[in-house]
């Protein structure tokens, strides 16, 4: 046959030479070379002799960023929030069916929330193909590093979701760059649906100490707000909102007012970093525009001169915030809660915030004492 | 040894005991530290082989246990013990327990009559290098026991491959040793070392040469045919590679030992690593002096010996350490040779093995003892013997004269003899006839 | 480089070999869903060979094309159509694209001449065939189950084959 | 003359060298094979019956699992024929990315197969140990990529998964100046070697009739003479962009084998030199983005093959206009490059049966399937 681009060759036998062992000789040749060669190191690709012995535990090789092994849950550091949110996409792609999903339901309405309660992989079925990960819309299941799994049993080897969870931070510390590149529109995803997630359900469970008692709080409080704005707003738009959720941003927000409000020196150093995160402003311009609804029903007066502002600021994230703040004043109002309280304690809270975080955590304390003054005060 | 304790009983504390009682403590003491040294070295062997390879592999080899891995081999002697020692049901179970034994067994006898220095020899029996090889090959009979006792058909083409492959290669062995037997005169080992005095010449060849105990056997093209010729069939004694045909692992699993286990299994093991200590022992004794090398003769001549008695005895044990440092390098030398072969080759098949054995080892070693005889006539006879012309020539001229003729010739019928055999061998591979009609009507 | 298209293939199996090319009736695949989109029915544009007359059209093909080179035997279940097609794939050694011969066959007691005497390769081909489809070939010189062992009943790639339990764990276990 | 009997001896199912759970049944009037069968099944797990309750994207992660020394080989196959079923574009430099795993994955395969068949023969590991440390190489190169060493699941319908990293070209340059040495060296190893001659020369002669006959593919059908290489034969993905030559052989036998062997690891190197050249210019991403993974193929068949290192490997599917494939079925070159295996051997030797099947280089996970 004829071959295009190449020629067919006929390989060369080499017979008819004479064969005392010269042969023999050359390949003793090349085993003392690499006999020789074996003191050293051999240190990259273009060696073909030289020791390239791994001594496994003592050294490891430095895995790829791309190395999958078994699939784990991320969740966020920040907030304790899962980014998976159940939506079976990988239970429906797994190949060998290793991957079992029990989504969350609202204990007061019964419905579907975008979280997943329970999430089994048995890792010792699981073919690590990396299709879980790759389906993940949510970027929630991505593909461990640890490949040191074995047990004595295969029951061990059931992975419920409080084993699968790790943080995020775990994940950008083995693959930075791959995170790199979904980092934006997970935590983007995340936000919105930690707003559809009421109470704790969502949260890792593994962070039952600090986040989830924390979390327990502000349900708590939240728990609180809702009376107290109840008389004034009776028929609140129960359906949308979870009231918790509500309450706990009208607070958080609240509470930064109030903090801006009592330490004026802290109000600027606070401003540029909400204006950094885009993800944050658009969640509080949500709760902004939620609690100006809120607020309008609440209060009759403030409604004309919340609303166009409500309307206007979508594209702004710095007006959403004053929004946020007028809607917060106005609800604050409405509460008739005891300011003078507050305010001491919030000055206390934000004499040093200098990063975003500590502010933020700041601000949820200070909404507690303030939650705190207007219970008080109404039950007073 | 029977000096010293006689020195030290009878002299020493002066307890006057008989002769035969002396000679009895002395045999005994020399055979539990033969006994000791034996499983010592098998030991040593296989972490040496393992490392070796494991280098030659681009690997580090074993390193975890102890201080470079240095007791591995005791970890692996502790795992042999405490493996369950499993008999086939239907094994002939008598003789599937002694075969081991009776493997074992004649490779300890060997060490008896093995120089380890200057004056340090068990035995010296006049006929050594007889015994050495008589004994060697009853082990054969202990490996057929094996396959057979086993019931396992594995085992039993593996026994039936060892025993032939044994019996093949003695011949080339011994002929090869012949050669070297002609040109000493003698059959004692210890002879053959004293033999090898001198520098690159022996001593008894040119008498004028300083003895700086390099006047090895090697450097003549008799001894160099008859090394090449003996180490290889050392290799096929010892069941190495490229002739580790009896166990072929990747054909017949394990050969004989595919039915053993545990610490039977382990003496299998002992006694092959046993055996090929001693093949490397006597490739260092016959031809590379055993414990000659510079100096050790020096000491030893300071030494007490029979002839010398007013020697010191710091003498005794210099030449001693020495001499013992001396032939175990070289020992382990060849061992590496043999694991540098066995890290380089293939395996020959069963048919090439004994058509290499008999066609082209045995045709080689005979022409050697032709040149052997050469040799001695040229560098020892006269007129007396009938050489006539040679009567007249300084020693060192008929040693030069006997090296170029025994080396041309040895060159030439190795050139010979591989090209035929190349040949030979080519015809067998082309395909015959009847292979060929067999292929086509298949289809 | 032979450039043979399937057509040519048909034509010239019908010029010569007359009445081995059948005309492919068109599969219906899996029963048409009660809602949705529907599925078209699949018409092959291979070859379509009296099963009885296979060997001989596959011995035009080596001999008179040269298409020397059988590639591959492939057997699928149509359970809706109610039988098993077999497909023959022949490669030219000189290159170029395959020629497929098919062969549909009733689902009970399939048989099919044997091209093993003539291709050896054919011989796990049909063992093959054999083992996961039933389908018998004659003339074949060692028809037994090559992946199942011998006792194994049924075939297990048939789609009626059941999916769900194992008569065989249990026994031992 | 003596009367000898005939000696049924079972090599395999576990064997130290029959390359997983394979059985021979062998024959022998003393040590010459009078007659062997191959056995095989142990490891079968209906492959193609799984892959008709996946869907066609499930699957791919289970054709790794049938040669699994050469995973992207068979992902490369499987993405051609549903990419051919249903119609799906694969940009240039996805099909460049292709091209250049799969031609490691030739090299690969040929350093391992050629250290297991000097390994049969009983050479203690280093011709071996020399093939896996190149392949270890690759192996980190596949990993670097697709995120494991050997069952890389890193094709899709319409390219690859992911580009390569960046690391990526600059470790691959590096191994290109290490093969020619790590090739040379192992001819020198196995060219000359008279022991290995010995055992190689004139060993398993399929002859180049007997070979078209049998349907034997890749090395072995090249070492019989036939130039036939899918690759040239019927040109598929970017192959038609290369040069390279096709290596065959004289005489047929495992020596020819060894020798097509290594030649064919240089013609790799000189393929994966060329996609270096013109991958910069390639168009496109490493992704179809208009691909859609769970693809819904017309009803219809296909069958479409590539030249894996083992041989022609080749898949006919049948779509019934589902997601799942109707019909999905294997021509797996080791599978049928054994069918000779019994004639090949009669008359050889016990030795030789080992050294025959190393040199037909099957892998068990594709042969029982």
């Amino acid at each position: 046959m004829d071959i295009q681009r190449g020629n067919i060759i006929v390989m060369d036998r080499r017979t008819g030479k004479l064969r005392a062992g010269q042969g023999l000789l050359q390949g003793l040749k090349v085993v003392w070379d690499h006999w020789a060669a074996s003191f050293r190191k051999n240190e990259n690709f273009t060696q073909i002799r030289g020791n390239f012995t791994v001594e496994y535990p003592d050294e490891r090789l430095q895995l790829p960023q791309a190395y999958r092994n078994m699939p784990v849950l991320l969740y966020d550091d920040e907030s304790g929030h899962e980014l998976c949110t159940g939506c079976y996409q990988c239970q429906r792609i797994c190949p060998p069916q290793v991957i079992h999903i029990t989504q969350a339901k609202d204990p007061v309405t019964g419905k579907m929330v975008p979280a997943a309660t329970e999430f089994i992989i048995e890792y010792d079925a699981c073919m690590s193909c990396g299709f879980c990960a790759e389906v993940c819309p949510f970027d929630s299941i991505k593909m461990d590093h640890v490949f040191e799994l074995s047990t004595a049993d295969h029951d061990s080897l059931t992975m419920r979701k409080a084993q699968l969870n790790r943080p995020i931070s775990y994940y950008t510390s083995i693959a930075p760059d791959l995170w790199e590149g979904v980092k934006a529109g997970a935590m983007k995803k995340l936000q919105g649906n930690i707003k559809r997630r009421p109470g704790v359900i969502g949260m890792a469970p593994s962070l039952t100490e600090k986040i989830k008692a924390r979390r327990q709080e502000l349900a708590e409080a939240a728990a609180a707000a809702p009376p107290a704005a109840a008389p004034a707003a009776p028929a609140a738009p129960a359906g949308k909102l979870t009231p918790e959720e509500k309450a706990a941003k009208l607070a958080a927000m609240k509470a930064a007012n109030a903090a801006k409000k009592a330490g004026g020196e802290a109000a600027p150093a606070e401003a540029p970093a909400a204006e950094l995160s885009p993800a944050d402003a658009k969640a509080a311009k949500l709760a902004a525009i939620k609690a100006a609804n809120a607020a309008k029903k609440a209060g009759g007066e403030a409604a004309p001169a919340e609303a166009p502002a409500a309307e206007l600021s979508p594209a702004d994230a710095k007006a959403a915030k004053l929004a946020a703040i007028k809607a917060a004043n106005a609800a604050k109002k409405a509460a008739e809660a005891a300011p003078a309280v507050a305010a001491p304690t919030t000055g206390n809270g934000t004499a040093a915030p200098t990063d975003e975080k500590a502010a933020r955590l700041a601000a949820i304390k200070a909404a507690n004492a303030a939650k705190k003054a207007a219970e008080q005060g109404n039950n007073e | 040894m029977h000096d010293v304790v006689n020195q030290l009983i009878n002299t020493t504390f002066g307890w006057g005991w008989p002769g035969w009682l002396i000679s009895l403590i002395s045999y005994l003491l020399i055979a539990t530290l033969l006994f000791l040294i034996a499983p010592f070295q098998m030991l040593f062997l296989t972490y040496f082989e393992r490392r070796a390879i494991a280098r030659m592999q681009d690997r580090v080899g074993p390193n975890r246990v102890g201080p470079e891995g240095i007791f591995q081999p005791m970890a692996d002697g502790v795992k042999m013990f405490t493996k369950e020692d499993i008999v086939p049901d239907s094994a002939d179970k008598w003789i599937h327990l002694i075969a081991p034994c009776i493997v074992v067994a004649p490779t300890m006898f060997m060490f008896a009559v093995v120089p380890w220095g200057p004056g340090m020899v068990p035995v010296d029996l006049n006929i050594g290098l007889l015994f050495f090889f008589a004994i060697s090959s009853v082990s054969a009979i202990g490996l057929m026991m094996a396959g057979w006792a086993s019931n396992n058909k594995f085992a039993l083409i593996g026994a039936m491959r060892a025993v032939a492959q044994m019996v093949s290669y003695e011949i080339p062995a011994v002929l090869s040793l012949l050669a070297i037997v002609l040109i000493t005169g003698s059959l004692s080992i210890v002879d053959l070392i004293n033999y090898q005095g001198g520098l690159f010449i022996s001593t008894m060849d040119v008498a004028s040469v300083p003895d700086f105990g390099l006047g090895w056997f090697i450097f003549t093209p008799v001894g160099f045919l008859a090394f090449i010729a003996f180490f290889i069939a050392a290799l096929a004694e010892g069941e190495r590679t490229p002739f580790d045909i009896p166990e072929a692992d990747s054909e017949i699993v394990a050969g004989y030992m595919t039915e053993y286990s545990g610490m039977k299994f382990g003496l299998f093991y002992l006694a092959q690593y046993v055996l090929n200590f001693l093949l490397c022992a006597m490739t260092a004794i016959i031809f590379f002096g055993g414990w000659q090398g510079p100096g050790v003769g020096w000491l030893y001549s300071l030494a007490i010996t029979p002839a010398n008695p007013e020697g010191g005895w710091i003498f005794n044990v210099l030449s001693g350490a020495l001499g013992v440092f001396y032939f175990l390098a070289k020992t382990y030398i060849f061992f590496f040779v043999m694991v540098w072969v066995r890290g380089a080759y293939a395996r020959l098949r069963i048919d090439q093995l004994m058509d290499f054995g008999w066609k082209f080892l045995i045709p080689l070693t005979l022409v050697n003892i032709f040149g052997a005889t050469i040799w001695v006539g040229l560098t020892r006879w006269g007129a007396a013997e009938g050489l006539a012309f040679v009567e007249g020539w300084s020693p060192i001229m008929r040693w030069a004269i006997a090296f170029v003729v025994t080396l041309a010739l040895n060159l030439g019928t190795y050139l010979y003899l591989a090209r035929i055999y190349a040949e030979s061998q080519s015809e067998r591979a082309r395909m015959d006839d009847e292979v060929l009609e067999r292929l086509t009507n298949v289809a | 480089m032979p450039h043979l298209r399937a057509e040519d293939l048909r034509e010239m199996l019908g010029r010569d070999l007359p009445g081995a090319v059948q005309d492919p009736s068109p599969l219906q695949i899996v029963p048409p869903p009660s809602h949705g989109p529907q599925h078209g029915s699949f018409v092959t544009g291979d070859a379509l060979i009296d099963p009885s007359r296979i060997l001989e059209a596959a011995l035009y093909m080596r001999d008179t094309l040269g298409y020397t080179y059988l590639s591959d035997i492939a057997v699928t279940d149509y359970l809706t159509d109610g039988l098993l097609e077999v497909v023959y794939r022949f490669y030219h050694v000189d290159g170029g694209p395959s020629l497929a011969l098919k062969a549909r066959l009733p689902r009970e007691n399939p048989a099919l001449p044997s091209l093993t005497p003539d291709w050896p390769g054919a011989n796990f081909h049909e063992r093959e065939a054999f083992d996961l489809y039933g389908i018998t070939f004659v003339g074949h010189p060692f028809l037994r189950r090559i992946y199942m062992w011998d006792e194994f009943e049924g075939f297990p790639m048939r789609k009626d084959f059941p999916k769900q339990g194992d008569k065989y764990i249990g026994e031992d276990e | 003359m003596i009367k000898t009997e005939e000696l049924q001896i079972n090599i395999g199912p576990q064997h130290p060298s029959t390359h997983g759970v394979f059985r021979m049944l062998v024959t022998v009037d003393g040590e010459t094979i009078t007659d062997l069968k191959p056995v095989f099944g142990y490891l079968h797990r209906n492959h193609e019956q799984i892959a008709e309750v996946n869907t066609y994207l499930q699957n791919m992660p289970y054709t790794d699992r049938l040669d699994y020394f050469n995973s992207m080989a068979n992902n490369h196959a499987y993405a051609i024929a549903v990419e051919k079923l249903a119609g799906i574009e694969v940009p240039e430099r996805a099909e460049y990315i292709r091209v250049l795993m799969v031609e490691l994955t030739r090299v690969l395969n040929h350093a391992g197969a050629l250290g297991f068949l000097i390994n049969d023969m009983g050479a203690w590991q280093t011709q071996l140990a020399f093939g896996m440390r190149e392949r270890e190489k690759i192996l980190d190169l596949f990993e670097s990529a697709s995120g494991a060493r050997l069952m890389c699941n890193y094709f899709r319908f319409g390219g690859v998964v992911r580009d390569l990293p960046d690391d990526f070209m600059p470790r691959l340059k590096d191994l290109l100046v290490a093969m020619p040495a790590f090739i040379d060296e192992l001819e020198r190893l196995l060219r000359e070697n008279e022991i290995l001659l010995q055992r190689s020369e004139g060993i398993g002669i399929l002859p180049r009739d007997l070979a078209i006959a049998y349907s034997v593919t890749g090395p072995v059908l090249r070492a019989s003479g036939v130039a036939y290489d899918v690759r040239k034969a019927e040109p598929y993905s970017v192959y038609d962009r290369f040069d390279f030559d096709v290596p065959v052989g004289s005489v047929g036998d495992v020596y020819d084998r060894i020798l097509v062997r290594i030649e064919e690891m240089r013609q790799s190197k000189r393929i994966i030199e060329q996609i270096i050249e013109q991958l910069p210019d390639a168009q496109g991403g490493h992704i179809n983005p208009k691909a859609r993974q769970n693809v819904r193929p017309p009803v219809g068949d296909v069958y479409a093959r590539v030249e894996s290192p083992k041989g022609e490997l080749g898949f006919y599917l049948v779509s019934d206009g589902s997601t799942k494939p109707y019909r999905y079925k294997v021509r797996a070159p080791s599978f049928i490059n054994l069918t000779p295996l019994g004639d090949m051997c009669r008359g050889y030797k016990v030795a030789d049966v080992v050294v025959i099947l190393g040199s037909i280089d099957i892998v068990m996970g594709e042969v029982d399937r």
